[in-house]
């Protein structure tokens, strides 16, 4: 589903993907898990646009894929086309992931705290399960090993955004301040997307804070649509999301994704 | 020694109760035809161990094969949650102990290593710990104080994997390569049975000896099983089966329709091919096969 | 340089070769380090005789390895012919190793004491070596990781077999007893064999016992050679080592070994 | 980003004192030629890491280039002891930590996994674990009361291994398939060389992806040298040079002999195409080229 920005020429899907995408460099060394659309679609933006050395292991196995088009899976090897490597897991993706060869990780889950901690076990007590999710697959491993961290959203709101996470499946800052350090972890979350806005974390509390808002959208929308209290920049102004340029759009909409599989994470 | 055996007897090697390692990963080369014998012969209290699985946990579970799910993550990936994984978890039905992928990893390499546990720093600041602080233990390194978390072996009973050719003394060839964690699987099995494609000749593993993947001392049972991942993906020559997967989910939410729906796509069918006939046959197939 | 069994038909090397071909078995899963001539040639014969089954992994790496003649080492790639399975050092051959999925492998040392323990890497003492040997590889890996340990030896006196190691590279029976279980290894050293005789371990004190001496040799004649007390069987009687058969010796000299590799160890 | 350097450039990433890694195992593999512009540019201090090695460290040793050689074994195999790395270790001139293989491995592991320590059963009850108790520390699990040793990280500065082809990229292919340690190599250096046989267009590596061995994220330097672990081998490529050891060997049981041999056939010819012509050239390439 696809959901329009108003009064610019591209919709909440794409602001997120190219928004992502500006944060990635030449030293990016990227892979993804399953149902990465969003991070998916910005490596390869990036990779076409301002940081062509950007690495990307698709499915975290086919290094430097090159798709026409992604697949309804971001773990088929349906998008593993052009690569020139297919690494293999225990050998190859673990030992480049443990040595931080890889530096790049996105993730999302069903519930996400201030520090950009994330669940995706259960709702509800582990025992007596509310609803049993799937688990958190690799979030544990990758969210201490990989340092750059990005977190992303297409569902803002109290149910996804609260104040305390029923089961920590993901390690973003920890409790806050120097843990993540403390627990032997160099980085941590950079950025975290939504579809309503875009949120850094502050350098000392490593608290989620307001970045920009996606036009349309007011602090306030924000604040009412996450259970705990977003921080504001240190001057108080939160600038609207930047939009993407035309180059941009063009070559996401054409390249990147000419069959639009980034709107399976707008249902 | 010859080690071919059919689906049958090589599920008999599977006693109730017993402690299985499943191999494939998410909607890949699961060993599917392996899986749906053990359904068929009414397997009881299995212990499934799956790193990463789909439809392998969804139909053992459905099955009433299992006790408890040992996994890093069962899910339909953009399709939706396992279904009655997801049900028999909230009932109470399964017991499921998470890992992450990469402590389980360990986990298996620490039984097939022979060694009292595997080192990592996976895990560590999350709740996945605390779920088992006995097989993943929370330690400070004597002389950095650096923290890390101690893997106790978890030994299998048997292991199962799909693979595409084997030949008859138990070498397993994976093409083009290993690419999953299936060797994790393989390794830490007291007893391993490979599903493959097709058998090839023995000659085939001498003219390229750089693919064989699992020598024969460590595969005990080989089975032919054409199409033997399906609905699950065999890379490169068959894609998952999404139709599949699709209908799955939608019976499961239509108690009536789920019923027919188990029967007649899943537990009746006698032989892999009225398998794949009762979920449509040659169609089918060429709708998911690949250009190799 | 081949050295005749007086009154038999046969060399050293070959009855050396036979002695060591018997003690394997379709369960023996074996694999070679370098110049391991007189064990390469006993899985080689074994496989062609009594134990077609038996698993050899040329170099540590061709598994099955078939091949025509041997090279002039047993690490080259020249003896990997018809192998049906090259293998890999680090992900493969250490995990069949540790998990003992390969079960027996075979050594020798510049020094061996009474328990089966080798040196092979110093002369003296290790911060100031009389002579410094090329050091102990996989030997102090393999000795404890690997159940069915098989040492032999072409210069059976008492500089190799001495009663105390000027270093332990490779583990045997540790200090005899219950020394190597108590390290936590199963199996230990199962037989020497040298060029004289063919020595086993008490299966109590584990320390080296006569079990048979090639022809022409006497007890005496072993203990002469020997720098520790070689024990003697129960019933004191040491036979001679039996002889090899026509078959095994025309199977050694015509397919394992024709162009006499073997011999590089008698120099 | 174009990784393709000269050997001169190449070696220039090694500063004298530097802690590298060198590939191969034995008479097999080893980056020969890099070795050589080493001796050439009179490198110094170096601390050498080679799992198992033959003649890399003993012309490195034979050079003055070495202060402390790290190895699990350093032999010509039949041909006799390494007579370089034998003379210095005996007269003091050089430290020798040795390890075993597998120790060895653990402990680059540990560092290409930024991990405390790696356990093994490695060395466990040899006089090996006494000579750097506290990178190969002898512990206890505090569950089962199991010994295992704690190894710790080996980092190294520079890596070097050779291998068969790159591209300008920086990937690399081992053809067919690694078999040697060099990939524990790679992984636990901060900055990874791979001399190699010879270039290759990056669409052969798009074209056959399974072959890729490294990927260019962990190569920092390329550099084209064909039979550049001459003289010893490369699978299935060509064959070590039996004759080169057993001249070298002779040469330095005669001290006259030995100062024209090294002069004339490793340290003088400036190229690669002079060092293989004063080593026999076309005949030598001739006889120890193979089928593939």
């Amino acid at each position: 589903m696809s959901i329009p920005v108003p009064g610019a020429d591209c919709t909440v899907d794409e602001l997120m993907v190219v928004t992502l995408a500006r944060e990635f460099t030449n030293d990016t060394r990227a892979f993804n898990g399953a149902v990465s659309f969003i991070p998916v679609c910005a490596y390869l933006l990036a990779r076409r646009t301002h940081a062509p050395d950007l690495v990307w292991a698709a499915s975290s196995i086919a290094v430097d894929a090159d798709p026409d088009r992604l697949a309804e899976s971001t773990l088929s090897d349906a998008i593993w086309t052009g690569a020139s490597m297919l690494s293999n897991s225990p050998f190859d993706f673990w030992a480049y992931a443990q040595g931080a060869r890889y530096n790049t990780f996105a993730f999302r889950g069903a519930q996400m705290d201030r520090y950009g901690n994330v669940n995706n076990t259960v709702i509800g007590p582990y025992d007596d399960p509310k609803v049993r999710l799937p688990g958190g697959g690799g979030m544990a491993d990758l969210g201490g090993m990989i340092p750059n961290v990005y977190l992303w959203s297409t569902t803002h709101n109290d149910r996804t955004f609260v104040e305390q996470l029923d089961f920590r499946s993901g390690l973003g800052w920890g409790d806050g301040g120097d843990h993540r350090r403390e627990l032997g972890f160099s980085g941590g979350p950079q950025l975290c997307v939504t579809n309503l806005c875009v949120m850094d974390f502050h350098p000392e509390s490593r608290a989620m804070r307001l970045r920009s808002v996606h036009p349309g959208v007011t602090a306030a929308d924000v604040q009412d649509a996450t259970g705990f209290g977003v921080l504001l920049p240190d001057d108080g102004s939160v600038p609207d999301t930047a939009l993407p340029t035309e180059t941009e759009l063009r070559i996401l909409r054409d390249e990147v994704d000419p069959t639009s599989m980034r709107l399976r994470e707008f249902v | 020694m010859d080690k071919v055996r059919s689906l049958e007897d090589a599920a008999a090697i599977v006693n109730d109760g017993a402690t299985i390692g499943v191999g494939g990963l998410s909607m890949n080369g699961a060993p599917m035809a392996f899986v749906r014998e053990l359904i068929r012969r009414e397997a009881r209290d299995l212990t499934v161990v799956a790193i990463v699985s789909s439809m392998a946990v969804d139909w053992l579970v459905a099955a009433g094969c299992v006790r408890k799910v040992v996994t890093g993550l069962v899910s339909f990936e953009g399709f939706g949650l396992a279904p009655n994984f997801r049900r028999a978890a909230q009932a109470g039905d399964i017991e499921v102990e998470e890992y992450s992928e990469h402590l389980l990893i360990c986990r298996l390499q620490a039984a097939a290593y022979r060694l009292p546990f595997v080192p990592t720093k996976a895990g560590i600041g999350t709740d996945v710990l605390d779920l088992h602080p006995d097989t993943t233990r929370l330690e400070r390194d004597s002389a950095t104080g650096e923290l890390y978390v101690a893997c106790t072996p978890l030994p299998l009973d048997v292991g199962i994997v799909h693979a595409h050719e084997a030949d008859r003394l138990g070498n397993v060839r994976v093409n083009p390569k290993l690419i999953w964690m299936d060797s994790d699987i393989v390794r830490a099995a007291a007893a391993t049975i490979v599903t493959v494609e097709r058998m090839a000749d023995h000659a085939t593993f001498v003219a390229a000896p750089e693919h064989t993947t699992y020598p024969r001392f460590t595969v005990d049972a080989v089975v032919e099983v054409p199409w033997g991942a399906y609905p699950t993906s065999l890379f490169p020559e068959y894609s998952h089966d999404a139709g599949f997967y699709q209908a799955y989910l939608a019976a499961t939410r239509e108690p009536e329709q789920w019923s027919h729906f188990w029967k007649s796509r899943v537990g009746a069918p006698e032989t892999q091919g009225e398998f794949l006939e009762a979920n449509g046959g040659a169609e089918t197939i060429l709708s998911i096969r690949q250009g190799t």
